[in-house]
């Protein structure tokens, strides 16, 4: 549904970011993007969702593809109607608005208010505890609420994919876990295809079924989440795991044995 | 006795129309953070504008008052495209000065085309008979001015509360790249906001000038009355500027009545001072969010 | 992007060009009229108009002028105060223009207005004045500096003498001592706004009188917050103390106001039974007379008299609210046309602007102005020959010779000496009626001022 | 910072901060002086007047772009500050008899002290809040120099001709050449404040206050110095601007100066002293303009108010194409003739 080749981003005409970065999102597919801080992971969703031109970036080179149209430098409004709806890095909402006004525009672009009312439900009852704090100042929440308001709000626009930028930032273990079941939910139900970059790289993987990793702005590697579990290089860099599946020892701290071969 | 009250209630007529002048200020600075320093002149202009109409072209007085504000609001759109848009990102010191420019070729613009003679208005926009009772006596315009404004005010907070556009423009003044996101047209949200701005001060102008004549001081007088009533309200609640404006008025008018003999000038003065002890004591204003601006 | 710039562009295009089209066009349709008045034949009554100057010519006099003399003329074309100040100009322009094509000029001089806007900003008006003076101007007209004491001080300062509609105390007066040490270069024509305050409550003391009413009236003033307000208001308050009433409550405002509601509460509330004012703005003016008609109740109806400035809102705008007020006149006006001054008033406007109606009162303010400067010049040239050796300290001495001028009838006698630069020292009150000025009164004098009264410092204390 | 032709290393900190940095601008800089300071032999008498009263208005401009240029605290006041230097020296000379070379600056240092009361607000007020604050300051100012008595209220008060010792500034050239002095002093000062320990301090807390707090700059302190600073300079400007019209009075310093201040550093480019010079003497040649084009009375009254609106358009195209100002563009225009008629794409 979702196509990216060799896409290639550059901040303010000098800062090359993303260096060819390729992908494919299947209709429904729970995809998570790894990688290392600083790998261009947050600029490929900005890149799809058309907010870049608002921080002075622009696509150079390759495209962005979603359902066989084109959406290089389209305007984040079309993109969004399109169906491409981003949750940012650091659950950003609006602040000095209400829990509720902050769903309504999150379904800014839906057409009547019925319809409004009806994904508002759908909302509520995937995140019940949003339900009993509807006029409450959404600056004033807790982490997670904010986290669930935030993918709630991603929800009202009836996307087809949801680019969430690392859900589990700052939240509790149990917050997190509760999250991610909602999140799955929603795909299984919904049918809405999840674009998941996380640093929690263990449950990211545990719960998508596909994976990217990405270092530097390029894709270096894609896999089947399960087989990707299984990579060594994966398991070493990002799940912090030796061979064994046992804690490392200080002894082999010293990794010369094994070296990321694909930054040669 | 009598005196004071009949000051009170010309203060709180008075006091409406202040409100809705800032109330124009608000709302352009509620969505797109610009602190539009010409909205005295915006009013100035309407207020000329609908001088013209009712006086030259004949129009009734409602009518006039309309076809103006609409007017206006054109302008405040082409100002927004040629002069805000341009400049959107840039530091608000950049901004303020751009609408500094403004003011300064909206007042040169008043002197050439309408000269420098008063303009008196046809007639009140609601023909109302004079109010004479106990001793007081409320004249037509006043009370004109006082329902006007308080409606106007009414309709605009709740337009802004409730509607799916009024939480677009507070979404979009709260964080523009997320509004986009989700699909807001952040361009058409700043058109809206500055013709409701311009309008909204066009009508405090018109009916600023009801009360005496239009002239081309009205600019800076209404600025001069606006700021205080800002500081009081804080640059974000619309109600806040409602009672804002109350008491600006009223310290107007007592000030004046009583001590502009012995002090003269002090009527313009007095509303400054108590603006700069709030300032010190409460820099965001009274009902202001607190919010940091960097210029 | 490029396109919003474009228009911007034509924008900055639209105020570059605009003024510049309008200008040429102006300046060619100036031509053109000029060129019509060419051709005016005989004003039937130059001879009695002009006296002064033996030239009992009347045609057109086509003489080749000998040299000619340029006068400054600083006034507000656009401010405040604009209407009347194109009006004064207006009447200086048709006085010179009249000299030089009827009387051969001064001497065989040709007289020049060489007039400077100073758009109401007070630096212009001394960048102005200071370029006049370095141009080596004789004698310079403002119908507003008296309004700027930096002005009064510049010419003090560069020594060349500065005529004025009217003055302040502290400008037209000088103590003996003080006239000692320096001379005074600041000429008024009208009397100083005190004494106007006097004549106002003189003439209100009769009315009152012949009213017949018991006690004594309340006097109440309203005045602008400058100089010239100012010092009305404590001439109010000194004659109305003079003249055995009381000046109940004394209102300022600020030169454009757009409401008046709080001063004309605050007189209501005393129950004055006469308003007086010095000079005002248009807006003020305007504002305050429609506030007055709004709150005039059968239990309160004071009477109200201002400055000509009035008539002028009465007569162009056609303000009802105005119906009845008084005015102080420091001159004949258009109306009186016996006068025959007046008369040759309106044979020039028939024939030069057929397009003016009727000139109020501020016309004459100019032709006046005229009149004086030219006598000054003529008596200048007349001593000192060639006008280039006529400067500014020797056009003093020349207008302090003044004793009892009369120009032409116009207004009262002028006379200037070392000490009181004052002018014609009498005003008459007018009433407006039926869109027009009738007076009601004769030449009223103001009493003469001590030598303790000449000092500025004087009316401050009373101000106290 | 100036961009210097090639072949010219800097090999240390001083010539690195050096205010004229290379023998040809040392050259450039003597002659210009030297011709502006002749001015009154070749120059007719009205030019002249208006320069001499031009130099006190670029003082005045130093002051502003201090405050806001580099120390990002926006002023409406500074007119008010003008006037407030004015009056002291008026009434210091003609009341109290203080030489004028004294009373100069102590209404420098009492312009600086009324600019302390207007910091105070600044610091706790940012934005918008402050730029009202200095606007009801300015209002606050007029109103009382307009009604107290020492001043002279409404009546004014005389400044009498400056002198030093028996020789008394009577004359246009005179006047025009001690103003002149005072503007190449006063350069020198601004230029010195602004790339000392002040001046760094003054651009740290503009372009990011919380981190100047960090690196141990207290900025409540560097504000209100820059405030007293930028005033100072506003007031010697206006001591010189009182002594040259003579009598000074509440209206000479109307709200519209003190945008128009803003302005001259918008124009003249922000953050740079010479910059003030350009913005300064761009408007005020505008101004001149468009008040001699020879135009009938009635046209006048039209013609006039455009210098108001030519000034908003100015600013605005300003802002939008050239943000650096004109003193970016000279500096473009020098490395571009530099190395004329070889210059490169």
């Amino acid at each position: 549904m979702l196509t990216i080749q060799n896409l290639e981003v550059v901040y303010n005409n000098v800062i090359w970011v993303l260096k060819g970065v390729s992908m494919e999102v299947p209709v429904g597919g729970m995809i998570c993007l790894l990688g290392s801080n600083g790998a261009g992971k947050s600029t490929t969703l900005k890149a799809i969702s058309g907010v870049l031109n608002l921080q002075w970036g622009a696509i150079t080179g390759g495209f962005v593809e979603f359902e066989g149209e084109r959406l290089n430098n389209k305007s984040p409004q079309d993109i969004a109607q399109a169906g491409i709806i981003q949750c940012f890095e650091g659950r950003r909402l609006f602040k000095h608005l209400t829990t509720e006004e902050n769903l309504r525009m999150g379904g800014y672009l839906l057409s009547s208010n019925a319809a409004m009312r009806s994904r508002l439900d759908m909302v509520y009852n995937y995140f019940p505890r949003l339900a009993d704090m509807t006029h409450r100042i959404s600056g004033y929440l807790s982490g997670g609420e904010q986290q669930m308001l935030v993918i709630g709000r991603a929800l009202m626009a009836k996307p087809k994919i949801m680019l969430l930028d690392e859900p589990s930032l700052g939240l509790a273990p149990l917050m997190t876990k509760s999250i991610f079941t909602a999140i799955q939910k929603i795909n299984k139900e919904e049918k809405v295809a999840f674009l998941l970059v996380e640093q929690n790289t263990k449950a990211a993987l545990s719960i998508t079924d596909y994976g990217f990793v990405m270092e530097n702005g390029r894709t270096v590697m894609d896999g089947p989440s399960a087989k990707l579990r299984d990579n060594e290089d994966v398991k070493e860099f990002y799940l912090g795991l030796s061979q064994v599946g046992t804690k490392k020892s200080f002894k082999d701290t010293k990794f010369y044995k094994r070296r990321k071969r694909w930054l040669a | 006795m009598t005196l004071i009250i009949q000051a009170i209630l010309d203060g709180i007529c008075i006091g409406a129309i202040y409100g809705l002048g800032a109330m124009g200020l608000v709302v352009i600075q509620k969505s797109s953070g610009v602190f539009n320093i010409a909205q005295g002149m915006f009013m100035m202009f309407g207020g000329f504008i609908a001088a013209n109409l009712t006086l030259n072209l004949g129009m009734p007085m409602w009518l006039g008052t309309i076809v103006s504000m609409g007017a206006m609001a054109v302008i405040g759109m082409i100002l927004n495209f040629l002069i805000m848009r341009p400049l959107a990102g840039e530091p608000p010191f950049t901004q303020l000065m751009a609408t500094i420019g403004m003011l300064s070729i909206m007042y040169g613009l008043v002197m050439v085309i309408w000269g420098t003679d008063p303009y008196i208005y046809p007639s009140e926009i609601i023909p109302i008979a004079d109010l004479k009772f106990l001793g007081l006596h409320l004249s037509p315009s006043y009370v004109n001015g006082f329902i006007i404004a308080l409606i106007a005010c009414l309709v605009l907070s709740e337009y802004y509360r409730r509607s799916k556009e009024g939480t677009a423009m507070r979404a979009t003044s709260e964080d523009e790249e997320l509004a986009a996101s989700v699909g807001i047209k952040v361009t058409k949200v700043l058109k809206l906001t500055w013709s409701i701005g311009a309008a909204c001060s066009t009508l405090a102008g018109v009916l600023f000038g009801m009360l005496g004549s239009v002239n081309y001081m009205l600019g800076e007088i209404g600025l001069m009355a606006i700021m205080p009533v800002l500081v009081f309200g804080g640059l974000e609640s619309f109600l806040g500027a409602l009672l804002a404006g109350f008491i600006v008025g009223v310290v107007n008018m007592i000030v004046g009545v009583y001590w502009e003999g012995s002090f003269p000038g002090i009527t313009a003065v007095v509303p400054l001072i108590i603006m700069l002890l709030i300032l010190i004591v409460k820099p965001y204003g009274l009902f202001g969010e607190e919010r940091i601006e960097r210029i | 992007m490029k396109k919003r710039y474009s228009l911007l562009i034509k924008l900055l295009m639209v105020f570059i060009l605009v003024p510049l089209f309008a200008w040429s066009f102006t300046a060619t349709a100036m031509a053109q009229q000029s060129k019509k008045s060419k051709q005016v034949q005989k004003v039937s009554l130059a001879k009695d108009v002009y006296p002064g100057i033996n030239a009992p010519w009347t045609e057109p006099k086509k003489v080749a002028f000998k040299g000619t003399i340029k006068i400054g003329d600083i006034s507000d074309m656009t401010g405040s105060s604009s209407k009347s100040c194109v009006l004064v100009d207006h009447g200086l322009n048709d006085w010179f223009r009249y000299v030089n094509e009827y009387l051969g000029g001064v001497e065989g001089y040709k007289i020049e207005l060489d007039i400077l806007d100073t758009k109401s900003d007070i630096q212009n008006i001394i960048n102005g004045l200071n370029r006049f003076i370095d141009e080596g101007k004789p004698i310079i007209y403002s119908a507003i500096a008296h309004g700027v004491p930096a002005a009064v001080e510049t010419s003090s300062r560069r020594k060349t003498p500065l005529l004025c509609s009217a003055g302040t105390v502290s400008q037209a007066y000088r103590t003996i001592a003080a006239a000692e040490k320096e001379d005074n270069y600041f000429f008024s024509l009208s009397p100083v706004l005190s004494a106007r305050a006097e004549i106002e409550v003189k003439f209100f003391m009769e009315d009152w009188k012949k009213s017949g009413k018991s006690g004594t009236p309340i006097f109440g003033s309203f005045n602008l917050d400058n100089p010239l307000g100012h010092e009305s208001t404590t001439g109010a308050r000194v004659y109305t103390k003079k003249h055995g009433a009381s000046l109940g409550v004394a209102t300022y405002c600020q030169p454009a106001i757009t409401d008046a509601r709080a001063q004309v509460t605050a007189l209501k509330n005393a129950k004055v039974d006469y308003i007086i004012t010095g000079p005002h703005s248009d807006q003020a003016g305007m504002v305050f007379v429609l506030e007055l008609a709004r709150q005039k109740s059968a239990d309160w109806q004071p009477k109200f008299c201002g400055h000509t400035t009035f008539a002028t809102a009465y007569m162009e705008a056609k303000s009802k609210a105005h119906e009845g007020l008084y005015i102080y006149q420091y001159m004949n006006t258009w109306f009186d046309k016996d006068v025959p001054i007046v008369k040759w008033m309106h044979e020039i406007n028939k024939k030069w602007h057929p397009e003016v109606k009727s000139l109020p009162t501020i016309y004459t303010l100019g032709t006046q102005a005229g009149i004086v400067m030219t006598e000054a010049l003529r008596r200048g040239i007349r001593k000192f020959g060639d006008p280039k050796n006529l400067d500014g300290s020797k056009m003093r001495e020349i207008l302090e010779t003044f004793d009892k001028y009369d120009p032409l009838g116009l207004s009262g006698p002028i006379s200037y000496n070392k000490y009181d630069h004052q002018g014609c020292a009498s005003l008459r009150i007018a009433q407006l009626k039926n869109w027009t000025m009738v007076p009601v009164s004769g030449w009223i004098e103001a009493d003469p001022y001590t030598d303790e009264q000449r000092d500025a410092k004087y009316w401050l204390k009373v101000d106290k | 910072m100036t961009i210097d032709p090639a072949g010219i290393y800097r090999t240390n900190y001083i010539s690195d901060v050096a205010v004229v940095r290379t023998k040809t601008q040392w050259i450039i800089l003597i002659v210009a002086v030297i011709l502006t300071a002749l001015a009154p032999f070749y120059l007719p008498k009205a030019i002249v007047n208006v320069m001499t009263l031009t130099c006190c208005i670029i003082i005045a401009t130093f002051g502003i772009q201090i405050l806001t240029g580099y120390c990002g605290q926006v002023s409406i006041g500074q007119a008010a500050v003008f006037g407030i230097g004015a009056y002291t020296s008026a009434i210091l000379v003609n009341d109290y008899h203080v030489p004028f070379f004294v009373s100069v600056f102590l209404s420098g240092l009492s312009a600086a002290l009324v600019g302390c009361i207007f910091g105070i607000p600044s610091l706790r007020l940012r934005g918008f809040y402050l730029v009202m604050a200095t606007l009801a300051g300015h209002m606050l100012v007029i109103y009382f120099v307009s009604h107290v008595d020492f001043t002279g209220g409404q009546i004014g008060h005389k400044a009498d001709y400056p002198s030093i010792g028996s020789f008394v500034f009577n004359t246009g050239d005179r006047l025009f050449w001690l103003n002149f002095g005072f503007l190449l002093l006063m350069t020198w000062l601004a230029r010195n404040i602004v790339r000392g320990r002040w001046g760094r301090a003054f651009i740290a807390v503009r372009d990011n206050d919380l981190a100047a707090e960090v690196m141990g700059i207290d900025v409540y302190r560097t504000k209100i110095l820059a405030f007293a600073v930028g005033c100072f300079f506003a007031g010697i400007g206006g001591s010189l601007a009182a002594h040259y019209t003579g009598m000074i009075h509440p209206t000479q310093f109307p709200m519209m100066d003190g945008f128009w201040y803003l302005g001259y550093i918008i124009v003249g480019g922000l953050g740079s002293i010479a910059g003030c010079y350009f913005g300064a003497i761009f408007f005020v040649v505008i101004k001149e303009v468009l008040i001699r084009l020879p135009v009938s009375m009635e046209m006048a009254k039209y013609l006039l108010p455009m210098t108001d609106v030519a000034f908003g358009a100015i600013i605005i195209l300003i802002l939008i194409f050239d943000p650096k100002g004109m003193y970016h563009r000279w500096e473009l225009f020098k490395s571009y003739y530099r190395i004329w008629p070889l210059a490169y794409k």
